[in-house]
């Protein structure tokens, strides 16, 4: 039985080999816009409607992290039954200058991250619906973090 | 002292989860404002209702709500929302329209119901609300940016899990002869740290509830007050700024915040922002504070906003709570109502809760939590999408 | 002249059925009020947007929302809602924070997107929320009160269907050239007869629609247009009146109206004391009025706003009308915009709206549907609830 | 097969063998309200919070009447497939000087009814809900006014 995948949420992110989160660029003044679903720019100053999309970085620091150790309501939708507390991480991107909020990688708990250490984005299933595997975005320690 | 208006009356209908509508709360806090204030329902000109938006048709006209079920008196009506600022914005419209001499007496009126558990996004898919797509994608419920801003403290500036329980210690501690809170009962470090962990690094104990409450407060020029009081509470100041861009702190309930790859951050975050706007307004520095009510959505969190307000530098919270400055007998008591941690959050009536307590202490008159000597007091929450609020009031 | 404040710039996001965000209706129109007043959004000082209760979070939270969408200023803000009077309460909100000395510039923002069909009420069961019960036990929409509204007039004053329809063929010639209007064609007697009967006796044509749009206004201190304008636009009054009890005219959405058994109902209707309060806080009297733009959600209901505001005694809008006093060219036209009758409603945008129009025709830059030598304009309208609302504007 | 009848909002009408609705009279201004679920008595010169219970006039006068030619939304509840149009009523109670809501009685239409002409309370089904049959109050024509 052969699954599609498919991003959980369209043009947040790509799902290729090397999978990264998506924004849109300022044509005229630069800023970076993530999510991606601006029709103005956000800069006071700019006016400007213009866009171009932009992969960001893979990597961030980790901004802040915490768990989740009650279900959410819904709209979340429960991947685990019984549920299993998952970690959160906010994570900043150096080159965007700007913070991505998401779950921490499957296995990982705040235990293995802290304000500055390094992550990278990887892809895990969020739900299965009419075939089709439909993946979001998380944050995997790298460099000094080990799995819980 | 043109820019002044007095808090002429202020009234409560206690916290708790009573099962009732919030109309009833509501008016029962306004009529004991009324009371307090000596002023009839007839007499007023003008009513804002501080908007919930879990209550059907009748929670997003709050303001006519109020007026309808009071009696319709024919006063001029409003209704504001700014979620946890609400009860600050509805504050801020009566102010403005006294001060722009268009009445001398306002009615602000704040309640809510509370749902059982997290607060949760309406149901339907809403593929374009951020506020719905944090739960989907993320699960990212309000505590989860609580904990998060509470381990980065921890990582920045050595906070330790035990600060944050003596913060809902003292709290506890604070409220404990409040009639209005709902939960008045003396709290010990070990309670906190063996209740169960919501968002790491944050316990059950260490996060406000949700409540059904409501508060009220008559305002009116210091023309009117002064014929009737000899020295009236003011408000000397309110802010409802918005951030500035970029803002790079992550703000409930965003994925992710400005970039400042094109323009550099704002000398001033934004939640420093909210009160420095009040100062500024007022021509008072948080040098002068004898007290505080400040947003304890978490314990953490209050310890943030004794830096956001101007109780010490960035990192120094801490050494002021172990210091027992924000404690009742200290420099700046902070949260001597109890706080959310002894409230729960009702979200339309808290900031104007906030202003009874900072009334009723600057009025000498809050009993066995008395702040002794009090002479200047200040507000401030934060809700989301960028609604901050502080309201500064003295003698 | 003290308690008046300048109208600066109008703008608005062409009304129809457009499929998109109301953010970007309301940053569109937001955008051209700016430029209209030659001001930068970095120099507005408070930002109040209009609530939409249909539009998700963000709706809740128009005024914020806005101010995000242009790019975080660091603004105050505030969110205004009164169902079909928000816009009004919005510019309230502007308007009483420049009177109080707060601030200079301020941006008024009302937009919306709407759903198919009839306005119906949020799902799930809500047996205490009157908008609820009204569709379960009498299957009363909003049209209904519109037809009971009609029908009295009928039977009270003698008013025919055909002068229901000539208000219709009236408002459709207005909002010919305008374009900003969602219908812009020519309508005759004929086809208003000829369209299907909703709610006896009004037609489809006879009711207005619903649809996206967005309006937004720039007001300013008088000192501060002064430099910028010779004689700019002023507002004159606002008026955000409630009923006085017991108000004996069954109201949308009721199911009853008070009793009128142990008080007497008022000297003047809930409907007339809207427009009164406006007069009065301006000391200008409907004699002085060159154009009105009034909430004609139905044909019939701009015959009882002729009366409510002053332009004749009750029971004389037919002939009014007849005598074409309110048609373009007569003593007083109304709705020289085209009205909801071509516009189609768009709730926390359409009294923003009605005041872009008088505004543009009291500068005389209205082309095409210019009334000649426009000097007071009157704008009212009436939300659910004791919503009432009037602007009064002068050059 | 016996149905149970029972009003379909509880406290606003009796259903007996005459029908009326039902009012709240402030015991301190005599204020009647209706619908009858008023916590404070409506009128701004009185707090007063007790009311005793009181039959409405089961007669009244047409205030203004009209109908409805398309299906009104949930939480509507049609009683015909196809709909069929309904008319509508907004009567004036003399004694309690209060307007009343409701739809009339079927087979009247709006031209059976017109200002000041008299009508009666009468219950006519609104749903069949777990054997238990939910009616509801209508106003119907009296006195000069004949079925359409
Ligand atoms: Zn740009
Ligand atoms: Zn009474």
């Amino acid at each position: 039985m052969s699954q599609q995948i498919m991003p959980a949420i369209e043009g947040w992110f790509t799902i290729g080999e090397e999978p990264a989160l998506v924004g849109q660029r300022c044509t005229k003044c630069g800023t970076i816009v993530f999510p991606p679903v601006a029709t103005f720019c956000t800069n006071p100053s700019c006016s400007s409607r213009e866009f171009s999309s932009v992969p960001l970085s893979r990597t961030g620091t980790v901004w802040s992290c915490t768990d989740a150790h009650y279900q959410p309501p819904p709209p979340f939708i429960p991947t685990t039954d019984p549920f299993e507390p998952f970690a959160i991480a906010a994570v900043e991107l150096e080159a965007e200058r700007l913070v991505v909020l998401g779950q921490v990688a499957t296995g990982f708990g705040p235990g293995d991250l802290k304000v500055g250490s390094s992550v990278e984005l990887v892809l895990e299933p969020l739900e299965v619906r009419d075939d089709t595997q439909y993946v979001v975005w998380k944050w995997r320690p790298t460099s000094e973090a080990s799995g819980s | 002292m043109s820019n002044d208006v007095a808090v002429l009356g202020v009234g409560m209908h206690p916290w708790g989860k009573w099962g009732r509508s919030f109309v009833e709360y509501g008016v029962i806090a306004a009529q004991a404002a009324l009371a307090d204030a000596g002023v009839e329902w007839n007499d007023v000109e003008f009513i804002v209702g501080g908007e919930t938006v879990r209550n059907g048709y009748g929670g997003y006209v709050a303001g006519s709500t109020f007026a309808r079920a009071l009696g319709w008196n024919g006063s001029r009506v409003a209704t504001c929302y700014a979620a946890c600022a609400s009860g600050s914005a509805a504050i801020e419209a009566a102010r403005t329209r006294i001060l722009a001499g268009l009445c001398d007496v306002a009615l602000v009126v704040g309640a809510d119901t509370t749902p059982k558990g997290f607060l949760a996004p309406n149901i339907g898919e809403r593929w374009d609300d951020p506020d719905w797509l944090r739960f989907r994608l993320v699960g990212a419920t309000n505590p989860t940016y609580f904990g998060l801003y509470a381990r980065r403290r921890m990582d920045l500036y050595g906070s330790t899990t035990a600060d944050f329980a003596a913060v809902k210690v003292k709290n506890a501690l604070h409220g404990l002869h409040n009639d209005n809170a709902r939960y008045r009962k003396q709290v010990t470090l070990e309670e906190v740290e063996a209740s169960a962990v919501v968002a790491d690094p944050l316990r059950l104990l260490d996060i406000c509830a949700t409540s059904d409450g409501a508060a009220a407060v008559v305002l009116t020029s210091m023309r009117f007050a002064r014929q009737r009081a000899l020295d009236p509470v003011r408000i000397r100041a309110v802010s409802t700024v918005t951030p500035r861009f970029p803002n790079t702190a992550l703000d409930m309930p965003d994925i992710a915040t400005d970039s400042a790859v094109a323009v550099s951050p704002p000398a001033m975050s934004f939640r420093a922002s909210i009160a420095h706007a009040a100062y500024e307004e007022a021509g008072i520095g948080p040098e002068e504070l004898s007290l505080a009510e400040v947003y304890d959505l978490s314990t953490a969190l209050e310890l943030d906003w004794y830096e956001d307000i101007g109780l010490c530098e960035a990192g120094g919270a801490e050494q002021l709570l172990r210091d027992g400055a924000t404690s009742m007998g200290g420099k700046v008591p902070v949260n001597p109502s109890g706080g959310l941690a002894c409230f729960g959050e009702a979200v339309p009536a808290q900031a104007i809760a906030q202003v009874c307590e900072v009334t009723w202490q600057l009025r000498g008159a809050a009993g066995p939590r008395q702040v002794e000597g009090a002479r200047v007091g200040i507000t401030v929450n934060q809700g989301l999408f960028g609604h901050g609020s502080a309201v500064l009031l003295s003698k």
